[in-house]
């Protein structure tokens, strides 16, 4: 394992530490919890947060800031956070409207925030919830634990934190983020494994010539390993996932995600979103924003994910309003 | 069968058990999903073994609530809010009874059960903790039907946990990480039913050498 | 090789038309060239190009837009444009009121540029060129080609740009990009090789304990290799030849960038941040401004480099200046 | 010694000669610099071959002004500039002669020269093309001055750059992107001395055979 750290088991604590150090403009520590609560909350909003495990920098922490969240809970890296820490950054940040939880529909999440949400409530907090789980690798089915959560979830927090920032109340907030959830959907693919550092080694081996195609955010297994194919070929297969599942109609609104799992560099995700904005303008599509770059990542995995929301009117206009976070900057125009 | 001394003795034992098998619930996790269950069960575990030795229990129930609010702060993942709520629905089925017999153990064993349904929403059969919990319990109230005394009680559980766990593998999942493999989890054992089946087992163990 | 590219020779093309796509507000392709220029250029004041060869994206053309940059010229995979593509931008670009050519210190760099400013001030445009070297890892000397320039030229973007759209004169905006240029101090460091897709292997090799430190941004050697050691100690190790060289005094004010070469994950970045803040701290430092994440890459190569630029307030002012670019914004309070 | 024809020959050989040692110099320059100056060289040669395969050449001047276009246009990073000023104040060089003599040929090297050094603000000694160049044209000059003929200017020209290619191995870099190795770059040879070589190389075997 050859990384930049110190103790794998102080690197949580060092990251938001780091973090914090960074923008302190935009976040700070709450005292021994490993929350980042946004500097100069917006009173009379509701406030919107989110987290999950650690590992997939910039989320969740990367997007505190206006229009965006109030809060972010870091699990350790892989891990869900425990409720305790959700509950503080629940209590940290509740102005009075409630707050909206924005989890990815993992067990482990769903539950821990669950608890915290109870939490929260027996003290009288007003708290939603909304499940995210766009990736179109899982089957879809009640039965089950159903999608992952995947870099959609960040077109959640910039939608929900939008409609949180123009004042709406939080039953509009939270109905705004599902409508939206019901609309985006991702399918991801891996280059190469990623290493946790408490492991120490690899979560997943790959052949020099194979790719991995409907990976998740942690190295789970996808659908199927295959021998490497061109950017074009791959970008067209999880294209085509998409496509079956959420088909994409001449005329249609869309926004695009072009996500890097952390190892892929920029060049190729320019190469795939060439390829990606061919296939969506071919269907009739107009593409309303695109964004290319590393949003919700893997630790060092390589490897990208396509993200497609279908976009009405409310939801571009939502899209398009100010936000000021570390790693998303909208600036209205 | 237990007094309050016993029942931290027994804890403590099952902490150890679960530090010892980090490596090998960490190895059935990586195989079917993110290869962490080991390190939080040892994580949480550590902080169950912290409480105890801090010590100043009331009652068991007072024992279970403050050990299941260590796990649900510390294990994290989807075992930590799991194990956390059996341990809180074991305390509140405990009420304030000073010592317990092997009914009170097996109708703790099914309230945890009930928590972790209501929690996961979940049920047998899904390739989870429950699939060994589930069948530990049934067996112990079998037992307790034919009038076997507590070490039998105990000795029923752990050996149908152990059969519960092994068995998993002939199970798809359906609830927690491994849901998303569907028929690919086969052949797999559950590491959340390891765990559990480690720790009734520990427990069974450590009133045998009493 | 395991890329998500299509045949290596297109990979160039395909990246610019990836990136036109992606930001249409920014910028558009100058036909039949590899040069990005920005939309909707300000009139009336100095326009600012740079350029050099691909594969550190988002550098350049991510830094075009209100700012930074007007045009930037994309050579090959880690090779120099040549002089009729830069002569294309600058002509694209220039407004009546002189273009500044902001070149990194590779031969190969400053005479392409050269020719193709010989070439613009034959068509009677004024061209002025500054020249940024902030690696500290090579040795400084008149007598050779002297250090190179890598990550700190996004701040020299910056700095530059900022003033070019204050509306200051050619003379000054080059001034005060040398004057930024004297205080800027970088160096590097690598964990992995990468690999160019024409060559199609990695350009060097380190063993799995091993690190190479003064790495430049085309994986060329650096000072030495050591077995890995701590975040913490190879940070210190870098800032040390950094402070060798340009000593910080107490109440200095700088501005801090930690630039992952591509396959770093921002985790470990931002581990090494909060390391190098400490030792700026430890030193009476203040820290005007920290950049964390992907400046300046080396295509897939792991690991990292720091940068410390020293600040009068007029650096400072313009470092706070608005910017609205792909791949940097800084939103002015 | 040569017409416009020939001169056509003689840089379509060397262009070919460069082609066949794409891989090499790559190499040569993996080892100290890059690892593209075979990449480079091939690609701006491919374009030589365009250009003189499109023909309609007024003078040998005009020739190597269009050939030293396609160069800087199309061969990039140090060498482009620099190989381009080289083919581009040999045409200035020419004027407006119709053929070249032996001492035409050496006086276009000694203003190849001149270019690389006012472009590369080189000169000899710093492990770069003129370290190879320079030898090759003062060789040229001794045979000139010694009476030899057209071949044997061109053989002393071709021996003189190889020997000066393979001696920049014992030169510190000082020029150029192997400079910053310093010290660690004694012991190889400099890729644009031995793509130099290479192409006075060509030149004289071209002639030796016609
Ligand atoms: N909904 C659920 N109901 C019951 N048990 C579950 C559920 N989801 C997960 N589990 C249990 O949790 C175990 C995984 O725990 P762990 O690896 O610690 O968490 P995570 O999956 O979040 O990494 C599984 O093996 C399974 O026994
Ligand atoms: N200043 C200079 N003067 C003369 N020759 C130089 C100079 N800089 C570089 N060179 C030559 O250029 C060669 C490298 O060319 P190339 O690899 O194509 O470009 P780059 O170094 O930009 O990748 C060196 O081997 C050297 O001969
Ligand atoms: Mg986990
Ligand atoms: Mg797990
Ligand atoms: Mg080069
Ligand atoms: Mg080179």
């Amino acid at each position: 394992m050859k990384k930049l750290i110190n103790q794998p088991e102080n690197s949580l604590n060092e990251m938001l530490i780091g973090m914090a150090k960074a923008y302190p403009d935009y976040l700070t520590r709450l005292d021994n919890t490993n929350v980042l609560v946004r500097k100069n909350l917006t009173e009379q909003k509701v406030a919107v947060v989110s987290g999950g495990g650690s590992g997939h920098e910039p989320t969740h922490a990367g997007y505190i800031g206006q229009g965006m969240l109030d809060a972010a809970v870091a699990g350790d890296i892989f891990t869900s956070p425990t409720p305790d820490q959700i509950y503080e950054a629940i209590k940290a940040v509740d102005r009075g409207k409630g707050v909206l939880l924005v989890v990815k529909n993992y067990s482990g999440d769903v539950m821990n925030f669950d608890m915290a949400k109870e939490m929260a409530e027996m003290e009288g907090i007003a708290v939603e919830q909304v499940i995210v789980n766009d990736d179109v690798a899982v089957e879809d089915s009640t039965f089950t634990t159903g999608r992952r959560g995947i870099a959609g979830t960040v077109l959640i927090h910039k939608i929900a934190g939008a409609a949180a920032e123009r004042g709406w109340d939080l039953q509009k907030v939270k109905e705004t983020a599902e409508k939206a959830i019901k609309s985006i959907h991702s399918m991801g693919m891996a280059l190469s494994p990623c290493i946790v550092p408490s492991a120490g080694k690899p979560n997943f081996t790959l052949a020099e010539d194979e790719v991995e195609i409907g990976t998740g955010i942690h190295g789970e297994p996808g659908t199927h390993r295959e021998k490497i194919k061109s950017a074009d070929e791959i970008t067209q297969e999880l294209f085509d996932k998409i496509q079956a599942d959420a088909p994409i109609q001449s005329g249609d609104d869309v926004a695009l995600m072009v996500n890097g799992m952390g190892a892929t560099p920029l060049m190729e995700l320019y190469i795939v979103n060439n390829k990606a904005h061919d296939l969506l303008v071919s269907l009739g599509a107009h593409i309303h924003r695109t964004f290319v770059g590393e949003f919700m990542t893997s630790i060092e995995m390589a490897g990208m994910s396509l993200t497609v929301l279908k976009l009405d009117d409310q939801l571009k206009s939502l899209l398009d309003d100010a936000a000021d976070t570390p790693a998303l900057k909208v600036i209205k125009k | 069968m237990a007094e309050l001394n016993q029942l931290i003795g027994a804890l403590n034992h099952a902490a150890d058990v679960i530090e010892e098998n980090k490596q090998h619930l960490t190895e059935l996790d990586g195989a079917i999903g993110d290869g962490d269950h080991g390190i939080n069960m040892s994580r949480g575990f550590s902080f169950v073994k912290k409480t105890l030795d801090e010590g100043g229990f009331q009652t068991p129930a007072d024992l279970f609530k403050k050990s299941g609010m260590a796990l649900v702060a510390h294990v994290g993942g989807a075992s930590g809010p799991l194990f956390g709520t059996a341990f809180l629905r074991a305390s509140m089925a405990l009420k304030d009874k000073t010592e317990i017999n092997s009914e009170d153990y097996i109708s703790i064993l099914k309230a945890a059960a009930e928590g972790i349904k209501m929690r996961g929403k979940s049920q047998a059969g899904e390739k989870t903790m429950l699939d060994a919990l589930i069948p530990a319990y049934e067996a112990g109230e079998t037992a307790l039907s034919q009038g076997k005394d507590t070490q039998e009680v105990l000795q029923a559980v752990k050996a149908a946990a152990r059969t519960g766990a092994t068995d998993t593998e002939k199970l798809v999942a359906k609830k927690g990480r491994s849901s998303y493999l569907g028929e690919r989890s086969l052949g797999h054992q559950d590491p959340g039913a390891a765990s559990t089946a480690l720790i009734l087992g520990a427990i069974a163990d450590y009133f045998a050498a009493l």
